[in-house]
């Protein structure tokens, strides 16, 4: 697929239809991709990656490209798509811009999991017949592809584009998946063991901004946390509460925009679950509200920005029994 | 060299622990090591390092500096320092032994910060050489031997046995508060571990990367460089690297308003922050681009033009590792180096 | 769960000025008790509670929030409420996923001609409220009174 | 355990005035009299209402002055709209004194002396001018070029015509930048009216306003013939700790609130444009 990547963005950087092509650059290793830019044949063939360790969302860095002389090539995968569609939705990208290539998502591989079986010094992975072969500097390591597939691949929505100039490889489809699983799980769990859960990973938190600076949907130009007259602006977690506080607003703020692509609970460096609070949200819009995917469409109204005369009061949250 | 049987290092923890405070890294999760308040019973993590550095210790995320009581017109300032207790930190790895050293020379120059030279003062670190160093490390590029780590006690391990070097006051007190403990013990297997790390530590990816180029005499050649500009391009400006940083050490001072006082506090702070150096009139960093440099610039320029050539870095690859768009500070000097 | 009987908790009542406020002022003038220890908080519409204020009165040393607005329907500005009540749900169901307790928070529709309901809602939340005790999982320490 | 200066210690307003409709110059004491710390020409200090904020402001009055601390705050963001708000009696904190600051004792001493202040910028500079004025038998001619906006906007006039003006030893030349009823003295900007004045290229230039001034007038200067190093300005850059440690202040290596304010033109020079 790499090979066709560099081949078409090359043809169509070569026939003037974009100037400029969005990618993943090589890093040292395996797996330390950056997203790029590309302005020549030259640097595309000498860079471009994209593998089955390139997991970066590059929608969010086409809010800045879009309005930059030209017009940028963007490939993305399908959850990629549902984010440029949200941020279309948004006003956020000037669609004319981007020239959309959809491309095949993953599963993508998580090289945090193939570092969590103690294998370290890793120089390549390759995967054959799903079996990662992994070269470290201490001798060749193997282990399962299906063990290493990054988190938010394991409970993939959909394989299908919902926005693209042209496609690469076969369209699929939305998936039923079981991504609510754990969110449920945490439901049936008692007040006070969600309380300990949740204590235990927020309060892993070192206030890095990761989460909120590479989301998608957070593209405020001053973020609330950042804005002295806000009251609530924060550098670091001083408290517990702040951590709550902030995990909560982070949530909230993006609550009907969340395309659920997983990229808050990748870049954690501290490896918390950020994307449950976002799916709770999710889930809870669903049940409540009639289905709901953001992203999926440009012209649907939010949850949060619409309501009905009949919709549930606030007392379903008592009304759900015992703690 | 005196020694401890690996499976009696609990023991000996149980023992440094009835005296103070004792922490030392363990598992959260598989390969995501973190140090803690060592409580009987804890096994000490094998990881290589802790996903957070160890300057927490001396220099931690949040601390308060002082109280006010606001009345009318009226302000009391409390100073709220009080004398820390004795602290032994062990299992710190070479790089961030080095880490304390960078420190301290921002804190402990004059006017001393009486509030980091208290833990320090307190502090026992007490360092784990390596014997399995991963592809991110590139301490050695920095000066330092990670099979010799500095610190207060070096703990050597050949797999079987813990060997103690003491090598400051500090650490000969240590050992000789637990000698009831350790035994001479032969260090010959000792040698062998150390020497097969050295060979492999001279075989790491990163093992050839060179400080040449970098220095306080480099100045407006790296600043000037055309490159920040693509080195910078995907960066979101969050502060994973300044966080897990062990040599990172700027700070942000605020007043939180408690309802009845007023908490000044310190906290880490992120020159990769928009709003790190933004005043009312304006701000001299107005992109990420000059944030960006900001921070490679001090560590590889300006933190050396300040302190006799010293790096502000110890290659310990945390943010190799950590980086949401893996740029860092391995690929920066890659890109500016001088052939 | 032991009751501390002398336990009084602060709550904060977050009232829509053109129902609820006055709905607190009729309460009054008809002479109805409801306990001292709600702070009424007035403001323009039930929809202007922004979440964060209601975690905020948290973290200053409120153990339950109150927010109330004018009946579903009978908005001011025509429909506020039908806003806050998606929102407020939705918020109420995180705090819970985080295992708050639920009857810290509440919201509840009172009418300006509503005087008596007024009263009477603030008394069943600070007597639901006091059997929690004090607010402790959403509790800023440092706000903390020694 | 010693003192850190990181704790500050207490200083009580003793006297507001007006300046110009937004600048203020807040006289303060320390609690029992008297002024709170020494200080040189050009150093600055950490003021801070609890609750409020911290920042730092360069202390315009004079060490010669052994009454009392004179800080002149333009409002313009959060804290200075609160200083503003202030009465006399209100208690401040306040740590220092910090940064370098002009060399009066050494290399100005028995030097022709320039001063160059535009606007705000004449804060830290009337330090230097009133110490030169209290030690006056040791430098040369002194002469005081000093613009504003308008007539209404040069800080500290009264003491300008009453004393500098007065002194038969200074010449001072003020400017505003456009015609005023009421105004007969000179109309334009700074820059160009230093060049008209044409001062002797023998003198010592101490220059401070905003960016955009300092630089037409270091331009301006060299015109005339004056070189980099006959030049001092004093920089202000966004500041928490004061000491040289909490990295923000930094241009290059030097570090604005340690290694300056003070900066001499030619030490600038070799530092990165990041200012």
């Amino acid at each position: 697929m790499q090979e066709a990547m560099i081949k078409r963005a090359k043809e169509l950087l070569a026939d003037g239809t974009v100037n400029r092509v969005m990618g993943w650059k090589k890093g040292e290793f395996a797996y330390d991709i950056t997203p790029a830019v590309f302005d020549t044949a030259e640097e595309l063939e000498q860079d471009f990656v994209c593998d089955d360790l390139t997991q970066a969302n590059v929608s969010k860095y086409l809010i800045k490209e879009s309005r930059k002389e030209g017009r940028i090539l963007a490939f993305l995968k399908p959850c990629d798509t549902y984010s440029f569609n949200q941020l279309i939705k948004e006003h956020r990208i000037i669609r004319e811009n981007v020239y959309v290539i959809g491309i095949p998502g993953g599963p993508k591989i998580d090289v945090e999991k193939i570092k969590a079986k103690g294998i370290t010094g890793i120089l390549s992975v390759k995967n054959e017949d799903y079996t990662l072969k992994i070269e470290t500097i201490y001798g060749t390591e193997t282990m399962p592809f299906y063990e290493a597939i990054s988190g938010k691949c394991e409970s993939c929505k959909s394989k299908k584009h919902v926005v693209y100039d042209e496609l690469m490889g076969e369209e699929g489809d939305v998936l039923d998946s079981n991504r609510f699983d754990m969110v449920e799980k945490l439901e049936n769990m008692t007040a006070q063991e969600r309380y300990d859960f949740w204590r235990g990973e927020l309060s892993k938190c070192i206030r890095c901004n990761a989460c909120r600076n590479v989301c998608p949907a957070c593209t405020c130009e001053s973020c609330v946390f950042d804005n002295p007259a806000s009251g609530i602006s924060q550098k670091a977690a001083a408290d517990s509460f702040e951590e709550n506080m902030f995990h909560i607003i982070r949530a909230f703020h993006v609550a009907g925009r969340c395309t659920d692509c997983g990229e808050c609970s990748r870049v954690c460096p501290q490896n918390i679950p950020l994307h449950l609070l976002n799916r709770k949200f999710i889930k809870d819009i669903n049940s409540l509200y009639g289905e709901y995917q953001a992203g999926a469409d440009t012209t649907s109204r939010a949850p949060l920005t619409d309501y009905k005369a009949d919709d549930c009061e606030p007392s379903v949250v008592h009304e759900r029994g015992a703690e | 060299m005196l020694k401890i049987a690996a499976s009696r290092l609990n023991e000996l923890f149980d023992a440094i622990a009835e005296k103070q405070t004792l922490y030392i890294p363990v598992d959260r999760e598989p390969n995501t090591a973190e140090y803690k308040k060592y409580e009987s019973g804890m096994t000490m993590s094998s990881a290589l390092n802790t996903v957070r550095s160890a300057k927490d210790f001396f220099f931690p995320q949040t601390e308060n500096l002082a109280e006010f009581k606001v009345e009318g017109k009226s302000i009391e300032v409390k100073d709220i320092r009080q004398e820390n207790e004795d602290f032994v930190v062990f299992g710190v790895r070479a790089c961030d032994a080095r880490s304390f050293s960078i420190l301290d020379k921002v804190f402990l120059s004059e006017p001393v910060d009486s509030f980091y030279k208290n833990r320090r003062d307190h502090g026992t670190i007490v360092t784990m050489a390596c014997t399995k160093p991963a592809e991110t490390c590139f301490c050695t590029v920095f000066g330092i031997d990670p099979t010799v780590p500095e610190g207060d006690v070096s703990v050597f391990s050949d797999g079987e046995n813990y060997f103690f070097l003491d090598r400051t006051e500090k650490g000969t007190e240590f050992v000789k508060s637990v000698e009831n403990f350790l035994e001479e013990g032969d260090a010959a297997k000792l040698a062998q571990v150390q020497e097969q790390a050295r060979s492999v530590i001279k075989k790491l990816p990163l093992a050839g990367l060179s400080t040449d180029s970098f220095g306080g005499d480099k100045l407006n050649e790296h600043f000037n460089s055309e490159k920040w500009a693509e080195l910078s391009e995907a960066c979101i400006g969050c502060g994973t690297c300044t966080f897990v940083c062990p040599t990172c050490q700027c700070y942000d001072i605020r007043d939180f308003d408690t309802g009845h006082g007023i908490k000044r506090f310190r906290c880490w702070d992120s020159c990769m922050y928009s709003d790190f150096t933004k005043m009312a009139h304006g701000n001299p960093r107005t992109s990420q681009l000059e944030r960006f440099r900001q921070r490679f610039m001090h560590k590889l320029v300006y933190f050396p033009a300040n302190n006799d050539g010293e790096f502000g870095c110890v290659g310990c690859g945390r943010c190799l590792a950590k980086c949401p768009i893996s740029m860092n500070i391995v690929k920066v000097m890659k890109a500016l180096e001088v052939k | 769960m032991q009751v501390n009987n002398d336990f009084q908790p602060v709550i904060v009542a977050f009232c829509c000025n053109w129902c609820s406020y006055a709905g607190a002022d009729l309460s009054g003038t008809n002479r109805l008790n409801y306990p001292a220890n709600v702070k009424i908080i007035r403001v323009p519409c039930s929809c202007r509670v922004n979440p964060m204020f209601i975690l905020r009165a948290f973290q200053k040393g409120a153990d339950g929030v109150i927010i109330c607005g004018c009946h579903p329907g009978d908005c001011h500005y025509t429909s506020g409420n039908y806003y806050t009540r998606r929102r407020i749900t939705l918020l109420y169901s995180m705090l819970d996923f985080l295992g708050i307790e639920r009857n810290r928070t509440r919201l509840e529709w009172v009418s300006a001609a509503e005087g008596a309901k007024f009263a009477a809602v603030m008394n069943s939340f600070v007597d639901e409220v006091k059997k929690l005790g004090p607010n402790r999982r959403l509790e800023d320490l440092r706000c903390r009174k020694q | 355990m010693n003192n850190d200066t990181l704790i500050p210690l207490i200083g009580v307003v003793t006297d507001i005035r007006q300046d110009t409709p937004d600048v203020k110059t807040f006289r303060v004491n320390a609690l029992e009299g008297g002024k709170v710390f020494e200080h040189m020409p050009g150093q600055c200090a950490m003021l801070s209402i609890p609750g409020v904020g911290e920042g730092m402001f360069s202390i315009t009055s004079s060490p010669t002055n052994k009454e009392f601390m004179e800080f002149s705050i333009k409002k313009c963001g959060c804290l200075t709209s609160w200083l503003h708000a202030m009465d006399v009696g209100q208690q401040i904190t306040i740590r220092g004194p910090y940064g370098n600051y002009f060399p009066v004792e050494t290399e100005l001493k028995g030097k022709d002396l320039l001063f160059v202040a535009g606007g705000i910028g004449l804060a830290p500079l009337r330090s230097v001018i009133n110490y030169v004025r209290d030690n006056r038998a040791n430098y040369g001619d002194v002469q005081i070029v000093y613009g504003s906006r308008s007539k209404d906007d040069l800080v500290d006039y009264k003491e300008i015509i009453d004393e500098w003006s007065a002194d038969p030893n200074i010449q001072v030349n003020l400017t505003i930048d456009n015609p005023q009823e009421g105004w007969d003295g000179h109309v334009g900007f700074v820059p160009n009216y230093v060049k008209e004045l044409n001062p002797s290229t023998n003198k010592t230039v101490l220059v401070c306003g905003p960016p955009i001034m300092i630089k037409f007038t270091l331009a301006g200067l060299k015109e005339l013939g004056f070189t980099e190093t006959q030049v001092y300005t004093t920089m202000e850059l966004r500041m928490k700790c004061g000491v040289g440690k909490c990295g923000r202040c930094n241009i290059g290596h030097k570090y604005v609130c340690k290694d300056g304010p003070v900066f001499r033109f030619d030490q600038l020079d070799e530092l990165p444009d990041e200012y």
